[in-house]
């Protein structure tokens, strides 16, 4: 056989498994629906206001609530005290009680 | 027509062989390549999952959260402010929010302790999250001792396990009774922990949180729009550490690519100056080239990305677990939602797909255009 | 002027301007010394537990009274959500109220 | 003897012109290698300085703070837990700390508010370090007027600015009296921020700290050697991000000396080739080449080393001050101490002139060990 018609044979096989995954994305969101109703429902139920992610610390397991006295905050995740500060922007709301 | 594709697919031909030739250099190649995608593309669709999910859950958050602030710190709020809130025009329910910590010393882990009048537990029971049942071993019925805020131990039954489909928003949450709570943490009559407002249009909310503000000096109104802010920066796998990574990957990547492409060996450009003397063109090196690379960067390209949904969305991001785990005892087992971002998916292929061709084409055009002769002999 | 006496020189004076800087550290720590004293006494009679470094948010400006729920708080500088997190160790103190 | 030394000098004049004929690589070599050890060097001497002066300053806090918990959150301590904790034996003075946080929504800054009853400023007036003054712009009896609780304006008078060298310890300080603090903030009478309690006997600080534990279970003991031990790891320079940062630009800097050095040109090998055949033995080959190495890394670590020195502890390592500054608002200015830990240095010594010295000697060895004649004519 020849080496084109292998590749094009690996390339239409890898394109068709890669359709195969957008119909399961797509499936799949159908099926998701009734579990993100059941959560939302919970979470109005208990007025949450956060997701159980990280759960360290205060204020990874509820970064809605954090305390906002600095940008810093705001993201958990972020390394201001190293030069990604300088990468990503504080978020422009600040609401603070003195 | 069909000559011209016939002499394309002839070219494709002769590109896969002079690959073949280099098995060794260009298989490790396509190796490392494919992990590059399969490790952008990871962290695009599970931060992309996770931030649709939290957009949509959120939606069910109150509308305005009232927090008191003593000295710059976070303090129980009277249950009086929240009628006098109640009041303000365009507010349509306000009610107290009682939660907190509790933190096992045998475990080191943190759980989140909530009270709420909808649907609460029995006297001195509890309902518990998955994530909970699991690092504490505790299925229904059974009792579970905590320490109290006096240092005397109180025994909850477990009434009811949270379904395991809702680790996201529950895995460390344990509901409680309202009296429960407060004889648990000894915690003071008519306060609460802070106040949930829900606000009958949606559009007046920055008004009344700034009433809020205005009339309650020592609160801090947090908006939902804010929460749902939070949590999009989180994610933005643009920004901070996430970058910071990927700009590694990627600049050594290309750094990589171009090492390998450039460095054409000498038997790579004698082939070049055979294949002129024999009357190619230089387009048709050019072509030969490109071809050579698009076979590597195509395959690659799909075989990182495919694998890459199959890993988050199969295997639950299992090779970020670690990382997303940190130090915490706790560590909530979701399933996501599978998100397909076309632009995403379409700017990391001309991010990674790119460079590389670049890298490929550059080298082989300097060389084609020399003379056959002086390239032979080089 | 031979090249190595050239080099030689460049290293002489390097290695001077290094024992300079050696005897500098030693004179400032002594005239550090009334410095210290006084910060020291400023620390005690306001019963200070933290040093002034960053004044982004509360658990920055004094990590050593931030809530410990999780070792996270013990290091602001720490990333736990990365791999980093894995290179250093919680720290091995731990003492919790309920 | 002397011959002996005579020998090495010409073989070290010989390395330097041998050095300076490919003057433009060797330089470029030399300025990123010094890069480097500036880069490393500086981070030592700011960590070993700092933890110095944390480790000295910090002798001065309290033994032991004590912090009440409420629902796992911080909560003013009722001031009649100190009478009782006063009452354990071996506890020497207990007092109550009352500090909080004030934010400034003007300038985004936030300073930090304490009341002392040692020498407290006059009534309505404060005594402000000198980040305050800077960032606000106030000088000695000007008055400023901050927001309270209810909402209601405070004015204060400044009455003193804490001197310009305690920056380390108060620059974001804002000292008031207890009566004013109360009344600003509306904080609770009868209650504290913490208590901080002073041990006689140092030995029995952790016993005390359990006592302490196990009296009042809803209160969490803070010793000073856990506050130590917090800036310790804060500055421990071999962990989290710094140890990430440094290990990617050592391990570029040996990939960037690897390259550097194992390219051995044609025309480095035909010279190892004529100097054989001139009657060269392979030891004075390889003397030649870890002469050509020791001149670039020991120039290179020196002038690194010196120009770290100058840019810490002249120049307020003013390189770090971006990264150091994060998002905070106020920014203290403090001079260090100069601290010079030899063992780190010659640490450092070693991670930097080792890998360069042994990248310069293998290929030449390699090289040398070849036939005179095939080396020439390679």
């Amino acid at each position: 056989m020849r080496n084109s018609t292998w590749f094009l044979t690996l390339i239409g096989t890898l394109l068709a498994i890669s359709s195969l995954l957008v119909l399961h994305a797509a499936i799949s969101r159908a099926g998701g629906g009734a579990r993100l109703a059941s959560n939302r429902e919970l979470l109005r139920r208990l007025k949450l206001s956060d997701l159980c992610l990280f759960t360290e610390a205060r204020y990874t397991r509820h970064p809605a609530m954090a305390d906002r006295h600095a940008a810093f905050q705001d993201h958990p995740m972020a390394l201001e005290h190293f030069p990604s500060g300088s990468l990503m922007s504080p978020p422009d709301f600040r609401r603070e009680a003195p | 027509m069909n000559r011209r594709i016939e002499r394309h697919r002839n070219i494709l031909d002769f590109a896969i062989s002079s690959l073949l030739r280099r098995k060794g250099k260009n298989l490790s190649l396509l190796a490392v390549y494919a992990f590059i995608v399969f490790i952008i593309a990871s962290i695009v669709f599970f931060t992309q999952a996770l931030k649709r999910e939290a957009t949509l859950l959120l939606e069910g958050a109150p509308d305005l959260v009232v927090q008191r602030m003593v000295a710059g710190r976070h303090d129980p709020i009277p249950i009086t402010y929240g009628d006098k809130i109640a009041a303000i025009r365009g507010v349509s329910a306000v009610s107290p929010r009682l939660w907190g910590y509790y933190y096992d010393p045998f475990t080191g882990a943190n759980f989140t302790l909530v009270a709420s009048d909808d649907d609460p537990p029995a006297k001195e029971s509890i309902y518990i999250g998955s994530g909970v049942a699991r690092i504490m071993r505790l299925t229904t019925g059974v009792h579970w001792s905590l320490r109290g805020a006096k240092g005397t131990p109180a025994v909850f039954s477990v009434q009811k396990i949270l379904p395991g489909n809702s680790e996201l928003v529950a895995s460390d949450l344990i509901q409680i009774r309202e009296d429960d709570f407060r004889a648990l943490f000894d915690f003071p009559l008519g306060r609460a922990t802070d106040l949930a407002v829900v606000v009958g249009n949606k559009v007046e909310v920055p008004t009344i949180a700034a009433k809020i503000s205005r009339q309650f000096p020592d609160t801090r109104p947090i908006l939902k729009s804010e929460m749902l802010r939070t949590y999009d920066s989180v994610f933005d796998w643009r920004g901070g550490m996430v970058l910071v990574i990927l700009s590694v990957a990627v600049l050594s990547f290309v750094l990589f690519a171009w090492d390998k492409a450039t460095a054409l060996s000498a038997e790579e450009r004698k082939e070049i100056g055979i294949l002129k003397s024999i009357g190619w063109e230089t387009g048709d090196v050019l072509l030969l080239k490109s071809f050579e690379g698009m076979v590597i960067s195509l395959t690659a390209y799909l075989v990182g990305v495919s694998v890459a949904y199959l890993h988050v969305f199969f295997f639950s991001a299992s090779l970020f677990e670690h990382a997303l785990k940190g130090w915490s005892v706790l560590y909530p087992r979701f399933g996501l939602t599978p998100v397909i971002d076309p632009y995403q998916l379409c700017v990391l292929f001309f991010l990674t797909v790119g460079p590389y061709t670049v890298a490929t084409i550059v080298p082989s055009w300097l060389a084609a255009t020399v003379d056959p002769d002086a390239a032979m002999r080089s």
